[in-house]
């Protein structure tokens, strides 16, 4: 899958979107202007990007508690996303779901969910809607290391399997679930160990290399596509920030998160492979790295400047005629 | 011309006729067809009492289809397929298997609308077996839609004669809510009544008025409401006319009706199969006691089994069971 | 001399004082110590909050034992290990997460001692955070401990105190049965009152009177005791007099310390931060609508949320949320 | 593992125990005289008795609702078990428990349980009480085919793992769950392939041949109890009746339960090879036969005879003080 010049600038773009996204909540949050709990991705930007570029909008994807890269890979507006994690009227869920429960159903992101594992059986009912209805789409729930280990998840792996699901699982190992390892949580090794246990194929992939998460999800996605049934991904990758933020992350060893910025960015390795191959200029990078800069500044400006709900909507839309 | 069928054809015929009305209905469930991979027949069983029986053959393993025991597997994919395009009927077979499967009902589907800011719709039926009276113990037994009832976001309906069985269940399935759908075990062949060939919806959210009297209300659903009936009929005997109300659907209630009546009546007289803490029985006595206060002439009485599990021997359960004796025993006593 | 603590401290206090006292008392949960095969610190966290931080260290990982996200495996073991010999101290870490392992309690915990016919206990302690107000939004936000008093067969504890948390934290893991017992996310830092050294009980099922009175009694649980004490102050300037009880436990529920005091007052408010609809608060109406309904002077009101999911919106929230000020205003309308 | 004359008649007691109990148990549900629904375990009893050989009261098993044969197994009193399905007074369980929920905790029979997979969590707590207190004991949680695709058995074995429990999974794979065959429901192939997911050793027996489950259990208890970790054991079988009691079994292949009992009836094949190899007479076997028939048989008549539960005990026993 040879990604041509657009392909490649707007794959950097979103991931470079989402890096500077998570690093202006982070601060915005410090300041004491995002309520609730936030739980940054920075770092994991290759797997949602990898995965999603092979998405279009009817194409579903079910997320996690950890969800703000896979809304802004999946085409989110930055703006929109600014604006719910506000709590701001005009946000993305006019301000009721917040970072943990951010939703686009127009772009077929069926929202962040704040219960682990919650959106893998979602995304597989996705999968069933394109198959009864012979849409030709595609669903992948993304869910973490930590959440390989819920009930509801090891069942979504068989039921796939049983009703042969246009899915793919794409598990992003991230090495903890909030301070527990994975090493220590997912019994059997990895948990790319487990697509057998359930009748479909695993592959696991460096998590920090756009390329190898494009190439994986791009075979997966298509064999999805074509009715060859579910596949499981296992991507292996770091984040940069603490479980959530607020956390002391005592758990690390000693610079782990600096190594990790140090020598593992999916941004850096990105950029010094497409200028190496000469495939972008750095002056591309460098231009879309001011565009997002700027995009996502904007989206904070009009986010604190925005007003919050009105009182009304704490009664409407609890069904669909109130 | 009257057409008496059972509850059990009565539901068949809605599945049939919602299905044939719109090819975005589909249904999932254990068995609801039978024998999937299986050397024997197909449909072997359309369901553990056989009501789904002959809808496989009907509209295809596509729009039917069989799970593993996996409740929050396909329970949890009906939310989203219904967030994606269909209208899936899922059954989960007893409301007793909710402990493994709350998680979708309860913080997904319930909440999508509200805190998605409107922008989703999950229309879902979730149908289920509830109730006691069959010897089936403390695990297969209860009526838990209390706890469905609870959770706002959520639809609770609860039929209790072949008619409105039927009228709801085609009501449930077009309508773009989550709906929670409670069959009694013990009433699928003993609850006949007249029930219309074409597809007819009841409106979620009105109540039945089944008798009319000035003396005291009673606000029963499902089963109960063949057992306030015969307690009706009794104190009608000794000259007391009691208004027995079927909400039908609990959540959203129709006040409206319950509150008219008691204002007129002035006593009223709950009965639940549900356990009596933090429930249906409660909720309605509340209700009243806020609501039409002063019109109340005698406390509000509770008809409801004990605090207690489900006894498997039949004759605690039947002493379990509220009984239209008791429920006589109490509409005499606000008549005190 | 006074000793004020917070409820965190409190609980800890009573965590480490059970543990000493019993070796077969355990712990378990996600990251409640934390670190498990991490690079870094053990006992990194000692909870999401820190509630549990140090009692690795001093009792050793036998005994605090963290878990994979797997609801239904530990909290199903902890029910297992309390029927052969431990008592398990489960933490759920936010009830709303009941959703993956309601079975467990449901049908097994719950059930066993009646359905079993009396041939074993259960003394498990499930520990879980509720309630909102910091923004959590609507899955992580819920007050859903009604739907656990609707259970026969399980306990229900939510503290008000750090005195009562201690305290009632240490009865329910000598007690013999399965109790769940609630912590406010938003009282862990904030209440602080007068806790002795030495390990207490606070007997369940005993309600605290918090405030005498004899013109309106209120009843409130949890955080909002002390909503509803800032409502008590208010009219207390106002010349209306509140009896404010908190039950403490609303399973086993102290009714004679409710009713005696509105056989008194013959006037009820009862508030709530769960759910309206078969709740908590309607169970306490509608007890006192039965039992003494003659005392009764004015409506039984219900200050709750609205029926709705709990919005992320702090402004919103707040206006889901009962206030002081909607407490007062009910008192007021049931003096009127 | 070589097993003694006593130790080879107790096993065929058990079983002849079982088969002869649910037969009797057919002809009295039939008759209407038990109230309820009931599952019978008639032809696998070598799976119950070749695990249970192994255990002593103090260790303890999970059940199913298919659970009469884990009880006799597990060494329950039979005119106990027949008050308790016949609803009666003295009844393991007074009564108030019946078929779908016998159990008895001085045997180490932690109940039948009418959620599938319940079982399988709780016998873990078994397990970790035995670890913690450092007791020497194992559990044994039994589960169907069916019930190995329930989320709270997957994430069981995981947490088996992590914990190092002293655990022995014993499925019993029927080839059925109610009408659903196993091949079509249970991804992955066999369910023994889910062990290494999980991170431990698997093995695969013929169920209708004792010696094979006895084998196999004994080596897996052994390195349960002596702290090497859980196993998983698949153990494949049939049974002879209907999922339940009332069921019209169209999903079998004609005549499959008779070829059920002609060929593979467990009792069969030991009494043949016990005999064959000399180690029992058949005239022992048959005096065992006689006894169990009227072991049974009079537990039928006391059953019969005995009073329903008191109408006080509505509401004795749902906590311990009332
Ligand atoms: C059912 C449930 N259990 C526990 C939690 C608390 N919790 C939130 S995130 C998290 C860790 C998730 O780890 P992982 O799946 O690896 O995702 P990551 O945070 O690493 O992206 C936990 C335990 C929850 N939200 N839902
Ligand atoms: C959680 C739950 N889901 C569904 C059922 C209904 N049910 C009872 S037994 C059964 C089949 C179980 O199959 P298996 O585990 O293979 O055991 P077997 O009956 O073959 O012994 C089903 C679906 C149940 N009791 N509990
Ligand atoms: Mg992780
Ligand atoms: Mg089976």
């Amino acid at each position: 899958m040879q990604l041509n010049r657009d392909e490649l600038l707007k794959a950097y773009r979103l991931m470079r979107g989402i890096r500077v996204f998570e690093e202006r909540v982070h601060d915005e949050f410090e300041a004491g202007r995002i309520p609730g709990f936030v739980h940054l991705y920075a770092g994991q930007e290759a797997s949602a990007v990898g995965v999603c570029m092979h998405l279009g909008d009817d194409d579903y994807i079910g997320s996690t508690h950890r969800g703000h890269g896979h809304c802004i890979a999946k085409g989110c507006d930055i703006e929109g996303m600014m604006l719910e994690l506000f709590a701001k009227q005009g946000g993305l869920c006019d301000g009721k779901g917040g970072s943990m429960h951010i939703a686009d159903f127009d772009k077929g992101m069926m929202g962040a969910n704040s219960i682990v594992g919650a959106a893998v059986p979602l995304a597989l009912g996705a999968a069933l809607a394109a198959k009864t209805l012979k849409r030709g789409t595609v669903a992948v729930p993304f869910c973490g290391d930590g959440g390989s280990n819920q009930g509801g998840v090891l069942e979504s792996l068989n039921l796939a399997s049983v009703w042969k699901l246009p899915v793919v699982f794409a598990f992003e190992n991230n090495g903890y679930a909030e301070t527990t390892a994975a090493s220590w949580a997912v019994a059997g090794g990895d948990i790319v160990n487990r697509a057998a246990a359930f009748g479909m194929p695993g592959v696991q992939v460096d998590g920090f290399d756009f390329f190898a998460v494009h190439a994986a999800a791009g075979a997966a996605i298509a064999r999805a596509r074509e009715g060859g049934g579910p596949t499981l991904l296992e991507i292996k990758l770091g984040r940069f920030y603490g479980h959530h933020e607020g956390d002391s992350q005592t758990y690390r060893a000693a610079g782990e998160a600096d190594r990790l910025r140090a020598e593992h960015d999916c941004l850096t390795l990105f950029r010094r492979r497409v200028v190496e191959a000469a495939l972008l200029d750095a002056d591309d990078l460098d231009a879309a790295d001011r565009a997002v800069a700027e995009e996502v500044e904007a989206a904070v400006a009009v986010a604190r400047a925005a007003a919050p709900p009105d009182a009304a909507a704490l009664s409407t839309n609890v069904y669909v005629s109130y | 011309m009257a057409r008496i069928i059972t509850m059990r054809n009565a539901l068949s015929e809605a599945f049939r006729q919602v299905m044939e009305e719109d090819p975005t209905v589909i249904m999932m469930g254990e068995d609801i067809a039978g024998g999937q991979g299986a050397p024997g027949e197909a449909d072997a069983w359309g369901g553990d009492l056989g009501i789904t029986k002959g809808l496989l053959g009907r509209f295809g393993p596509d729009r039917v289809l069989d799970t593993p025991i996996s409740e929050t597997a396909y329970i949890g994919a009906a939310v989203g397929a219904a967030t994606a395009g269909l209208r899936p009927i899922a059954e989960l077979m007893f409301v007793d298997f909710m402990g493994v499967c709350f998680d979708p009902l309860l913080n997904q589907a319930a909440k999508f609308r509200y805190m998605f800011g409107g922008k989703t719709r999950t229309p879902l039926v979730v149908r289920t077996q509830y109730g006691a009276g069959v010897g089936a113990g403390a695990q297969h037994s209860q009526s838990l839609y209390s706890l469905f009832a609870h959770i706002p976001g959520l639809k609770c309906v609860i039929p209790s004669t072949a008619y409105d069985a039927k009228g709801l269940m085609i009501a449930s399935v077009r309508d773009d809510d989550p709906v929670v759908f409670f069959e009694h075990k013990a009433m699928y062949d003993t609850v006949r009544d007249d029930v219309p060939e074409r597809a007819y919806a009841v409106p979620l959210g009105e109540a039945n008025v089944v008798t009319e009297g000035d003396d005291v209300t009673i606000v029963a659903v499902g089963r109960m409401v063949h057992f306030a009936h015969e307690a009706v009929r009794k104190c009608a005997a000794e000259g007391i006319g009691c208004e027995l109300i079927d909400p039908r659907t609990i959540s959203p209630l129709d006040e409206d009706t319950i509150l008219e009546s008691v204002e007129r009546t002035g006593r009223l007289v709950v009965v639940d199969e549900g356990y009596p803490r933090c429930g249906f029985a409660a909720d309605i006595a509340a209700l009243a006691a806020e609501k039409c206060f002063h019109a109340l002439k005698a406390p509000i009485l509770k008809v409801t089994p004990p605090h207690t599990p489900i006894p498997f021997a039949p004759n605690l359960e039947e002493l379990w069971l509220p009984s239209p004796a008791r429920i006589a025993e109490a509409v005499r006593r606000v008549m005190e």
